[in-house]
């Protein structure tokens, strides 16, 4: 009888102070593993995340913690539980990730796209939209549009996305069973015949970065018809999906002309993958303040950051909020810290910091910075 | 000195003693010269002239009045006394009043040469039973309040147009105040008995002047120099306002989703993307005419009325939490996925 | 301040300590204001640590104290977990036109760095002794740079037969930890362009606490400098 | 810091013509107005004999106004939104004068402009120094004149008083 206890007390004290599980893969999570961390294979993650798809201050930590450690949260679960439950023949489920600045949606979808790897889905992933849209480095390639009159390319970001794309996805496109449905016709000398593999369309994006947004939305209509066709399942994972309809990119043609949104190729492609004409997928994005300018970050809640267009096209969509940490995802994530050495001193510490930074994830990490 | 003023101002009493013992040195006076002519004394040589200054002042003071105030009687007619607003006089009122400030332990100035009292606006010619007079002699003119408008609903109710103008009193040689010509007019709009595309359309004629929270028009104006012409005019605007809100123009019919007041989620793309989904669903590929979306019947979706409800209050309450949660509820129940863990 | 007023209770008969305690106090009381400020001289300096209020509570000091006025506490006074007074001290020097939150995102990024690389060193580090060796903790880099950092002795210009001579003497230990603090900074802000204060100040704490670096040179300069001007040190009294 | 300036323009500058000769500019930043001396303004000097008669009034300095003593002009433009503020300002001293100049050497105390819709009522306290006659020919001649300049009835208001002395509060 005594033993029995004492086994009970040691194991309630060992759940405690755990913050690890060993289950590194995403489909076996459920609630027994919810705020714990779960380490990411670094090869896997290079494979994945190497063009991408971590917030740069997540990346940073992962270089000083040797690891790349995910929680499992809530809003994962639950749609892990979504993709799980929902019929891969009906039209595809439009997922809407929000919440407040530093919460963790970026993380959350990060988790998603493992999970999906790992179910052998087809990944189409844009790590950042407002890269496109909203940052505009000293040499932005940019051109109009050859096949489409009054549009504008990103070549370069295309081009980038194109290797982004065959990185996350060289299992699937290696073994050549995807096959494009129809001849397309790039220049006289330039053709790629039907019938040939997804990878041959996605390379000649990248060596001909002329027609590399010609490519992506070539692609994006071919994944369409195989996901149709039951060829491939696809996994649409788009991060800052709401600034696709912020009303003004910063992005001025050569003539100095403000350009819209809608009025860059690469919108008019990812508009088309996030409708719901399709099946055998699931396309989830994410609405996210960080994307609009600083003047227009009132609100977090979908409305207000989709704009009515932008609500139009995803409804109806599953509004998913990932929230502050609760408390004991807040207690894991201090041992966490603790044991990769982020986070020292005496335990009134833990107490402070949780009010200064309100469980907010990000804003907890930055404090925990000069400690 | 000093002691003497301090003493002697503030006790009126002392005053009208003082005044008779003035008198009567001055009768004494009077005699002494009389007697110097008759029979000739010894004269002094008066270099000053002392004796010749005092008569002049004695003279000059002689027909001071005591004050009116000790010959009062106790059962006058005071608005006789003080019929109209006048600046205080100390000889008028048989009151022992005092004002003013001073140290500790002394008593304050008296009502005589009191610049003080004089200043305050008094109300001495307002004793109730003048204005009980008063009042009875202006009750001739006055008619009776109406019995039925007993009350506030009352009064609303007949009367629903509420004139608002606002009288000055003010001080200047003109008693005319410009702002005396600004009228606002007030009325509740449920009032006005108008349909819903009317009550709509004098809305958005009316614009701000009308408040959604207390149901109430308001209008005001002062563009016109007398009060009479303003009054004319705020009626005019609410006549014509009214009577074009039932005006059903052309152009009306143009109008679009964008530029309705609420949310109908029937005319809505949202219930569009529904009925492609839907049909969708069912493997169904058709392209329906816009009509055809909007008389689409959605009950045969199931869970749709939920969703619908739930698009709607999210248009017409405004962005929250709370309706986000609703949607998402359920959107969840219209795809059949579970439902979010309650942690 | 404690002590003072328990000082004062034991020679005062209680009755008459509401009229003495402001007169005593103002004498022995020192002030933590940088300028005068509005408040009385009898008005008490707030105990905003925890330890302190427990200490007095403790020595059952508090009760008599706590009927005396007490002047608010500056914003830097709080009873956080992670104050340092040397930590603020050293925004302060970094501060410029006011800025303070500027300043104190500018050291705690250096804190990050210092941070950072040592926990990189931590991991790279083999053998369990050489990372005990390593210091993880950024103020207490901090505290120990600064230590290595003071001087000892001072030049003091001083005019003797129309020639100054630099005569070495003794430091206070304000004035050393000033010099300290500014040399630091100074040798933080002799950098490139393209480097960050951040990241500069980050290897001129670590520098300074390893004992070596521009700082602790410079201090070893002045050190050498007294040693050299010895002869001069009389002139200090004459 | 007002009066300091004051001071030291009147020390160096020698008393009243100066600030005319000043710049305009100048000129128009040095407030000499008696509200911005609030230190020496309304207020009377020590007598080494303290025989210097001050009436209730005199002895009120100008902040007491609506605590020990109350105004000397009763309108509505001084309240908040009212008219003719700067006509009435003028108006009432023109009163003022008016009557310490008709009454020369009469009047005892402050002269009270008070309005009351287009009525003005002067009020004030007169010696008994000259005769009754000649005071109501006083009375109506400035009651006359008033209200032909003025565009308005005028009333005068007075009370009358033996001597100075009656008025007199205190001696400082």
């Amino acid at each position: 009888m005594l033993s029995r206890n004492w086994r009970h007390l040691c194991r309630r004290y060992s759940q405690a102070v755990n913050f690890r599980t060993t289950e590194n893969s995403p489909a076996q999570h459920n609630d027994k593993q919810e705020g714990l961390f779960y380490t990411i294979n670094p090869d896997l993650c290079k494979q994945l995340f190497a063009h991408g798809g971590f917030p740069r201050s997540f990346m940073k930590q992962t270089k000083t913690f040797t690891e790349t450690a995910i929680m499992v949260r809530q809003p994962a679960l639950d749609l892990l539980a979504c993709i799980k439950a929902s019929d891969m023949s009906q039209p595809v489920i439009r997922y809407v990730l929000y919440g407040e600045k530093g919460t963790g949606k970026s993380i959350t979808l990060a988790h998603l796209l493992h999970y999906a790897h790992e179910e052998g889905f087809l990944i189409v992933h844009v790590p950042w939209v407002s890269e496109w849209l909203r940052r505009v480095p000293r040499h932005k390639e940019m051109s109009n549009s050859q096949t489409h009159e009054g549009f504008v390319d990103l070549p370069l970001d295309a081009a980038a996305w194109l290797i982004h794309f065959k990185s996350q996805n060289q299992t699937l496109l290696k073994s050549g069973e995807l096959k494009t449905s129809k001849q397309y016709v790039w220049s006289k000398r330039e053709t790629t015949e039907a019938g040939s593999p997804l990878a041959a369309l996605v390379e000649h994006g990248i060596s001909r970065v002329k027609y590399a947004c010609d490519v992506v939305d070539a692609l994006i209509d071919e994944i369409k018809i195989l996901s149709n066709a039951k060829q491939c399942k696809t996994f649409v994972a788009i991060d800052g999906f709401n600034s696709f309809f912020y009303p003004l990119t910063r992005l001025n043609t050569p003539t100095k002309r403000k350009v819209k949104p809608e009025e860059v190729t690469l919108t008019t492609s990812f508009m088309k993958i996030t409708t719901n004409d399709w099946n055998n997928g699931a396309v989830v994005v994410t609405a996210d303040q960080l994307a609009f300018p600083d003047d227009h970050q009132e609100s977090y809640l979908p409305r207000y950051l989709l704009y009515k267009k932008g609500f139009e096209h995803l409804d109806p969509f599953v509004p998913i909020e990932v929230g502050r940490y609760s408390d004991k995802e807040f207690i894991s994530c201090v041992n966490y810290y603790r044991d990769r050495l982020w986070l020292r001193g005496p335990p009134e510490i833990e107490a402070e910091l949780k009010f200064t930074s309100a469980s907010n994830p990000y804003r907890f990490m930055e404090q925990c910075a000069p400690l | 000195m000093s002691l003497f003023i301090r003493n002697y101002k503030p006790n009126s009493l002392a005053t009208v003693y003082n005044v008779k013992i003035w008198r009567l040195h001055s009768t004494a006076a009077e005699s002494t010269q009389k007697k110097d002519e008759n029979e000739e004394e010894f004269r002094v040589l008066d270099i000053l002239k002392k004796k010749d200054r005092i008569q002049r002042k004695v003279t000059r003071r002689a027909d001071i009045q005591p004050d009116r105030s000790d010959r009062m009687a106790p059962d006058q007619n005071w608005g006789n006394v003080w019929p109209g607003p006048k600046t205080f006089h100390p000889s008028s009122v048989p009151l022992p009043l005092r004002q003013g400030y001073v140290p500790k332990g002394q008593a304050p100035p008296g009502k005589k040469a009191n610049a003080e009292l004089m200043k305050v606006p008094n109300f001495l010619h307002l004793t109730p039973p003048v204005i009980k007079s008063q009042c009875e002699a202006i009750k001739q003119y006055c008619t009776e309040w109406p019995n039925l408008l007993n009350s506030q609903e009352a009064i609303e109710k007949h009367y629903p147009v509420e004139i608002i103008t606002s009288d000055y009193c003010h001080a200047s040689p003109s008693i005319r105040n410009p702002l005396a010509r600004i009228v606002t007019l007030r009325v509740k709009l449920s009032t006005l008995k108008l349909d819903k595309h009317a009550r709509d359309k004098f809305i958005r004629l009316v614009g701000d002047r009308y408040d959604s929270s207390t149901d109430l028009v308001t209008i005001t104006a002062d563009r016109c120099p007398a009060r009479i012409q303003n009054t004319d005019y705020v009626n005019y605007l609410l006549t014509a306002c009214f009577h074009e809100a039932w005006n059903v123009e052309e152009w009306e019919k143009d109008k679009t989703e964008d530029d309705m007041e609420y949310y109908d989620w029937n005319n809505n793309a949202s219930k569009k993307s529904l009925v492609n989904w839907h049909l969708q669903k069912k493997g169904e590929s058709k392209t329906l005419t816009d009509d055809e979306y909007k008389s689409f019947d959605v009950s045969e979706i199931q869970h749709a009325d939920g969703y619908k409800n739930a698009v709607s209050d999210w248009m017409n309450s405004g962005e929250s939490e709370e309706t986000v949660k609703k949607y998402a509820e359920a959107v969840r129940k219209l795809f059949g996925l579970p439902e979010k863990k309650v942690v | 301040m404690a002590n003072n007023i328990r000082n004062i209770n034991k020679c005062i008969p209680r009755n008459s300590l509401s009229y003495i305690v402001p007169r005593l106090l103002t004498v022995q009381q020192y002030r933590e204001y940088a300028r005068p400020t509005s408040f009385p001289d009898f008005f008490q300096n707030p105990i905003f640590r925890k330890e302190d209020q427990a200490q007095l509570i403790e020595s059952a000091e508090l009760p008599k104290i706590a009927a005396l006025p007490v002047r608010p506490p500056a914003v830097y006074q709080t009873s956080s977990a992670y104050h340092d007074p040397l930590v603020t001290k050293v925004i302060n020097h970094v501060m410029e036109m006011g800025k303070k939150q500027m300043a104190r995102n500018l050291v705690e990024k250096a804190f990050e760095n210092i941070k950072r690389s040592q926990i990189e060193r931590y991991h790279l580090a083999s053998t369990p002794e050489a990372k005990a060796k390593i210091e993880l903790d950024p103020k207490k880099i901090l505290h120990k740079a600064v230590e290595n950092a003071k001087p000892l002795l001072q030049l003091q210009p001083i005019k003797r037969g129309g020639i100054t001579y630099q005569v070495p003497g003794p430091i206070t230990e304000k004035r050393s930890l000033f010099l300290a603090i500014k040399w630091l900074l100074e040798a933080t802000n002799e950098k490139e362009r393209t480097v960050h204060f951040p990241e500069q100040f980050a290897w001129e704490l670590l520098d300074a606490a390893n004992n070596t670096g521009k700082v602790v040179k410079r201090k070893q300069d002045l050190h050498r400098q007294c040693e050299a001007n010895r002869a001069y040190a009389h002139y200090r009294w004459q | 810091m007002n009066t300091s300036i004051i001071k030291l323009v009147q020390h160096s500058l020698g008393v009243s013509g100066v600030l005319g000769q000043c710049s305009p500019a100048l000129a128009s930043q040095l407030h000499t107005s008696a509200p911005l001396c609030r230190v020496v303004s309304g207020k009377y000097r020590i007598t080494k004999k303290r025989d210097k008669p001050l009436t209730y009034e005199m002895a009120n300095p100008p902040h007491y106004i609506a605590h020990r003593k109350s105004w000397n002009s009763w309108n509505t433009s001084n309240l908040k939104d009212g008219l003719r503020r700067s006509e009435t300002a003028l108006e009432d001293e023109f009163i003022r004068r008016f009557m310490t100049g008709t009454w020369h050497g009469l009047v005892c105390s402050e002269i009270i402009v008070k309005r009351q819709f287009n009525h003005i009522r002067v009020a004030g306290i007169i010696r008994r120094a000259v005769s009754p006659t000649k005071m109501y020919f006083l009375l109506g001649y400035t009651e006359e004149l008033l209200s032909n300049w003025l565009q308005c009835p005028v009333t005068l208001e007075l009370q009358t008083v033996d001597s100075f002395k009656d008025v007199v509060f205190k001696y400082i």
